[in-house]
């Protein structure tokens, strides 16, 4: 699916997100350490994977790389420009190339605009259908598209269903004809038999407008089977990234092996040791390799950062178990 | 707990120093020569020169603040420009007035209108949570002091059960009895308030019967009684505290009102009459004084609150 | 909003009367049955009877007349309340909201005003200002003024923070864009919600201001200076203290009812930043 | 099946609601067997939560009631019984956790306070003896440090040790049903397994029966021992035995089951079921997932099918399975 030849889309390099905390009056204010120097290439049309428990800040580095959020640190490349240093109108300008769909379908539409004019307002925004009438039809048929009836048009948020939501969103997303999407838990919120609908319209979409994606969630069945290539994340860094088959088949972070494991797989009984503890508090990471604390192999080394090696089969690694 | 007391009493000093900036800019604010303002327009050339002296006139605006920022911590108001006492003297001999009558009608709004709410909250949708609600609706709408006008027709000039005007000190005269004479006019300061507070009850219990810790409550087999004191109740406390605030604020309000219907020789009818007389000294003092009380009371409010809900403890003022 | 009244028919009456209230405020020289300030002589403190439908008071002016005329100073006076408490509220409301560098400012200045008692900020800014029509307005709706602040700021706060909020700034949109098409159209059943609150106690707040002989000028006729009169001929007149003072309650009441209709109604949200007293 | 600990038979659930009276759950029957676990599973609206909270006595007040059906416990029918005497039941002989750890507690007082309630009321302890129990039970439950424990608020604990605490709160009185209402659905996937985990253990050590409702059909195949799959308020398919997942036989289940990526690597297309869950004002007549099945008749939209004993310990109700309807 990655052919080399090509160039990466989006290229993050060491990114980080510190959040200030304020305590109280008297007390320092704290650091939270939401994303802690992550670095991927996304390749043009692939989907890229971001999987890891709540906290671990792929949801933060999903809004870093479209800018909703500002980087306290590392780069984000699109086709080799780089966003984090944009300001107004350049950014502006790349903003309509990337999208995201939102994990809740409910709270992410204003409650007093209806679907067409929620649908038609990037549109308007950046000036691309000029009469009414353009953009109806425009509207008209990105709906088709997303499988819902031109008739929607007219009608408010509460109307709709959460499935039926979370297509208008993507109909939102794509109304730019962007590059690039991020799907920050799309199906999350969705009943079982509504998730596979929404998940084939996306796949649909991708064919059929060129999409990437950047496909976060934390469910791994969803993950394996949307994503080309995958990073696992704990604590704010990646621990471990690779081609879908090769991680799914064999994971060898001990992290990425206990979280699958912990997945509930359908007709089997659970096998394997059970994750004990907790993630510790991004405040006060554990030092060295994070996942440390609670790593069944951990030894004194791993109180020092791990090296990021490239094995043979490709993938990254971040354990003193392959150094 | 103390750590927040801490806090939140350090927290208080930029709005003190603030409000202390406002109520000194007030006197420069009025217009004229304020040495005159402070000192009424029968004074004498001298005297006048000599306030100038005092206040700092002809130094800069920050100095003059300095001075008099001195001069109160150590509880020096200035002179009423009327009454031949000093302004401090002139409010001490008001407060107890105010202060039993502020209490009274406290302890009436606690006492009439938690239970009133609890029992329009427990009755919800029945004709008895409508009366109650219409009935609160209406002690809403009631200005504090047409209501002390009417209950003092019926009950002091009609039935003649309860002095009309006027309160003799109970400190003085050790005579608890006088009392008697406070108690239409915190009534008549209570009735209008226990609105908020029967309705605050009403609605957060409503909310926190909602609450899933409540349906908890319910699942471990505790008796209907134990869910709505320990957990309903409990909790909506939380709610009915932080509007607290706008019953006191409300409610001192209610009690500057009220003494000039009784004339009751409180702080309140010393403020209107000041304003009336352009006393300015006194006028400022008195402002200072209540804006500290008022500070104060706010801040036990907060504590309270801080007490009722731990949550507020850990994450400190936010 | 007319299916609304029909779910509560107390609405409907509270509506009715303040119409009526409204067009004796308009028409108050068509209705009133004698010039508000023509004193009578002979016919001072004389009860309700077929030519002084309220009664006189101790001038021998007709009651009914200066309560129609009445009217009119007590709307004016709170309406301009409520724009002065609106206008500013909002706007320094959602500036402190959006702006970081200006919420300090406006949020400080806010926390000092809200130091005093209503009524106190109110007499403190008389004294200062003197008295007036238009004192009164401003020394009253200082005190609303930050009320709606605090109030619209926290709102925005609210919003801000929404999902769908965050999705306009992923599609481009320009900050005032979204305080003008998304938080502002969100910010209006709340706004009005609070400035029919305010409306009401405007009103007593007024009232207590003129009682108390530190508000409009006892020249005018308002109803606060009708019980401010009345209170001293209580005893041999007391129709001077009970009908001005019915007036005040039943307007009052009828705003209370529609505001609380109104509140009803709003997102859920934000009911509880939105309390109204 | 008379020595089952609970019978549930024709138990119908409505709701008033605005749009008139809604039946949330349609005489739906099932039995549970001591030590048994049984897994209901459905999605939203299925009728599934409500069944639970109908068995605790718990349904939303006023608007739902039961209004037919019996719910027998130990021979003891709980519909009739006062809210008093229920009350003697509840958190004593049938307790219950909830889905949302975060919201479940009080947040006002302790979680020792909160656990000694229950001891209090049903086992008369006092207030010390209760709290020292308390602490006990938090470290049975595996909180780390549980005599410190005792004395944090819900506020200062994590999800998943919020949802070992209303463990140890609902099995302080070693009931004989706990009914665990998508319990770990809320929480991450390793702290998912742990209390998994820890509710496996429990339940041996303590001789009790799990109810557990969820939607997720992979926790389902880790704990069932007997599974119910609901949809639009009534049974689709039961089935007492193992395999479940190797022997589905209704539309609705087979239908679902294409719904999910598996997480073995070998994963065909996924098949979405057609259209929406039908809110329960606009139920379809005759089977309820009529209106969505790929295989539905005329027979299918006119009358409810029954539910047939397709083989021993495995109930669909299908009019597929109905020799004479498909002909």
């Amino acid at each position: 699916m990655t052919a080399s030849y090509k160039e990466p889309l989006i290229q993050v390099r060491g990114l980080e997100k510190v959040f200030r905390i304020k305590g109280g009056m008297l007390e320092k204010k704290q650091n939270l350490r939401a994303v802690r120097g992550v670095s991927f290439d996304i390749m043009p049309q692939e989907t890229f994977g971001l999987v890891g428990e709540s906290g671990c800040g792929k949801s933060t580095t999903g809004r870093l790389i479209l800018q909703l959020l500002r980087p306290t640190g590392g780069e984000v490349l699109m086709e080799g420009k780089n966003l984090a240093s944009m300001k107004g109108r350049a950014l502006k300008e790349q903003r309509a190339k990337m999208q995201m769909v939102f994990q809740d379908p409910y709270a992410s539409f204003d409650p007093r605009q209806n679907i067409y004019s929620a649908v038609s307002e990037p549109m308007v925004i950046y000036g691309l259908a000029k009469t009414k009438r353009e953009r109806r039809e425009k509207v008209a048929q990105l709906l088709a598209d997303v499988g819902l009836n031109p008739d929607a048009m007219e009608k408010c948020p509460h109307e709709f269903s959460g499935g039926q939501r979370q297509r208008i969103g993507i109909a939102r997303a794509l109304a730019l004809h962007p590059q690039f999407m991020v799907l920050d838990e799309p199906v999350s919120a969705l009943d079982v038999s509504i998730q596979a609908q929404v998940i084939n319209l996306l796949l649909e979409m991708k064919s059929q407008y060129g999409l990437t994606y950047l496909f976060i969630s934390h469910d791994l069945s969803v993950i394996k089977y949307i994503c080309d290539r995958v990073a696992v994340m704990y604590l704010g860094e990646i621990i471990e990234m690779a081609d879908k088959e090769t991680l799914f088949a064999q994971p060898l972070h001990p992290y990425s092996q206990a979280l699958l494991a912990a997945a509930p797989k359908i007709g089997e009984q659970r096998t394997g040791e059970v994750l004990t503890g907790e993630v510790p508090s991004p405040i006060r990471p554990p030092k060295g390799c994070a996942f440390h604390p609670r790593c069944p192999h951990a030894r004194e080394c791993c109180k020092q950062v791990p090296p990021v090696q490239k094995l043979p089969d490709g993938r990254l690694i971040a354990c003193w178990l392959y150094a | 707990m103390l750590r927040y007391i801490i806090k939140r009493v350090l927290s208080m000093i930029p709005s003190l120093i603030l409000t202390s900036i406002m109520v000194f800019l007030m006197v420069h604010l009025i217009p004229g020569d304020p040495a005159i303002t402070m000192l009424g327009d029968s004074a004498t050339e001298e005297s006048i020169e000599q306030m100038r002296e005092e206040m700092g006139l002809n130094q800069p605006l920050v100095n003059q603040y300095f001075i008099w920022m001195g001069k109160v911590v150590h509880g020096d108001l200035g002179d009423s420009i009327f009454q031949n006492k000093s302004v401090m003297a002139t409010i001490a001999d008001r407060a107890e007035t105010s202060v039993l009558l502020g209490v009274m009608a406290m302890i009436l709004i606690v006492l009439i209108s938690l239970p009133i709410g609890i029992i329009a909250a427990v009755k919800v949708n029945t004709w008895l949570d409508q009366g109650i609600s219409s009935l609160a609706m209406f002690l809403a709408s009631v200005p504090a002091f047409w209501l002390g006008l009417n209950l003092m027709l019926l009950f002091s000039v009609k039935l003649g059960w309860l002095p009309t005007s006027g309160f003799p000190s109970v400190f003085r005269s050790g005579d608890w009895s006088n009392l008697r004479y406070l108690i239409l006019p915190s009534i008549s300061i209570a009735l209008p308030n226990t609105a908020l507070i029967i309705r605050m009850t009403r609605s957060s219990m409503l909310d926190v019967i909602k609450e899933d810790y409540v349906r908890t409550a319910r699942s471990k087999g505790l008796t209907e009684n134990a869910v709505y004191i320990k957990h309903v109740f409990r909790n909506s406390l939380i709610a009915v505290v932080s509007s607290l605030g706008f019953v006191f604020a409300s409610l001192i309000s209610g009690t500057v009102v009220t003494e000039s219907v009784f004339s009751l020789p409180g702080v309140g009818q010393l403020l209107v009459s000041s304003i009336m007389l352009r006393d300015y000294p006194v006028i400022q003092g008195v402002i200072l004084i209540i804006a500290l009380v008022f500070m104060i009371i706010n801040l036990l409010v907060d504590i309270s609150y801080a007490k009722i809900d731990p949550r507020i403890r850990y994450t400190s003022a936010k | 909003m007319f299916n609304l009244l029909r779910k509560r028919k107390v609405a409907i009456v509270a509506s009715v009367f303040l119409i009526a209230v409204l067009i004796c405020g308009i028409f108050a020289p068509l209705i009133s049955t004698f010039d508000p300030n023509e004193t009578h002589g002979k016919d001072r403190l004389s009860t309700i009877n077929s030519t002084y439908w309220l009664g006189t008071d101790n001038y021998g002016r007709d009651i009914f007349s200066r309560i129609i005329y009445g009217t009119r100073m007590s709307l004016v006076g709170s309406l301009g309340i409520v724009v002065f408490a609106v206008v500013l509220g909002v706007l320094l409301g959602v500036v402190a909201g959006y702006l970081r560098s200006a919420q300090m400012v406006i949020m400080r200045l806010a926390d000092v005003l809200m130091a005093f008692p209503p009524l106190l900020l109110a007499m403190m800014l008389m004294a200062i200002m003197g008295s007036g029509v238009f004192n009164v307005v401003i020394a009253i709706g200082a005190y609303y003024m930050t009320r709606m602040i605090r109030i619209i700021y926290s709102l925005t706060l609210k919003i801000k923070e929404e999902t769908y909020i965050e999705a306009m700034h992923a599609q481009g949109a320009s900050t005032l864009r979204i305080i003008l098409r998304h938080i502002v159209p969100n910010l209006v059943s709340p706004i009005i919600v609070q400035a029919t609150f305010t409306f009401s106690s405007a009103l007593l707040q007024m009232a207590a201001l003129d009682f108390l002989g530190l508000g409009i000028p006892p020249q005018y006729p308002t109803w606060g200076n009708m019980l401010s009169e009345g209170s001293r001929f209580m005893t041999r007149a007391p129709w001077m203290v009970v009908i001005p003072g019915l007036v005040i309650v039943l307007t009052v009441l009828s705003i209370n009812i529609m505001g609380d209709l109104l509140r009803d109604n709003i997102d859920p949200k934000f009911r509880d930043i939105v309390k109204g007293t | 099946m008379n020595d089952a600990l609970l019978n549930v038979k024709d138990l119908t659930i409505t709701f008033q609601t605005e749009r008139g009276e809604l039946t949330a759950v349609d005489h739906l029957s099932f039995d549970l067997g001591r030590k048994e676990t049984l897994c209901i599973v459905g999605e939203s609206g299925s009728g599934k939560s409500v069944t639970a909270l109908s068995i605790m006595g718990l349904l939303p007040q006023p608007a739902g009631r039961v209004t037919n059906g019996s719910i027998r416990f130990q021979g003891q029918e709980l519909t009739g019984l006062t809210n008093k005497q229920m009350q003697g039941i509840r958190g004593n002989r049938i307790s219950m956790i909830f889905q949302e750890p975060m919201t479940s507690l009080n947040p006002v007082y302790t979680v020792g306070y909160q656990i000694s309630e229950v001891l209090k009321k049903h086992k008369g302890m006092n207030t010390k003896e209760a709290m020292r129990y308390a602490a006990e039970l938090l470290e049975r439950v595996g909180i780390p440090e549980p005599g410190k424990r005792v004395h944090s608020f819900p506020h200062e604990l994590s999800g998943g040790l919020r949802q070992r605490v209303m463990i140890a709160m609902a099995l302080s009185c070693d009931p004989d049903i706990l009914i665990a209402d998508e319990p770990t659905t809320a929480l991450d996937v390793t702290i998912q397994a742990q209390i998994l985990r820890l509710m496996e253990t429990l339940k041996q050590d303590l001789d009790m029966s799990i109810i557990f409702i969820t939607h997720d059909l992979g926790v389902v195949s880790q704990i069932s021992d007997r599974t119910i799959v609901m949809y639009g308020g009534m049974k689709m398919e039961e089935r007492y035995a193992d395999g479940f997942f190797d022997h589905v036989q209704h539309p609705y289940t087979v239908d679902l089951l294409g719904c999910i990526p598996t997480s073995s690597l070998s994963d065909g297309k996924l098949m979405p079921i057609p259209g929406m869950i039908p809110s329960l004002a606009n139920m379809p007549g005759g089977c309820r997932f009529s209106n969505r099945c790929r295989r539905a008749m005329s027979a299918c939209h006119e009358t409810i099918p029954e539910l047939r004993e397709i083989e021993p310990g495995h109930w669909i109700a299908c009019h597929l399975e109905d020799k004479e309807a498909v002909l």
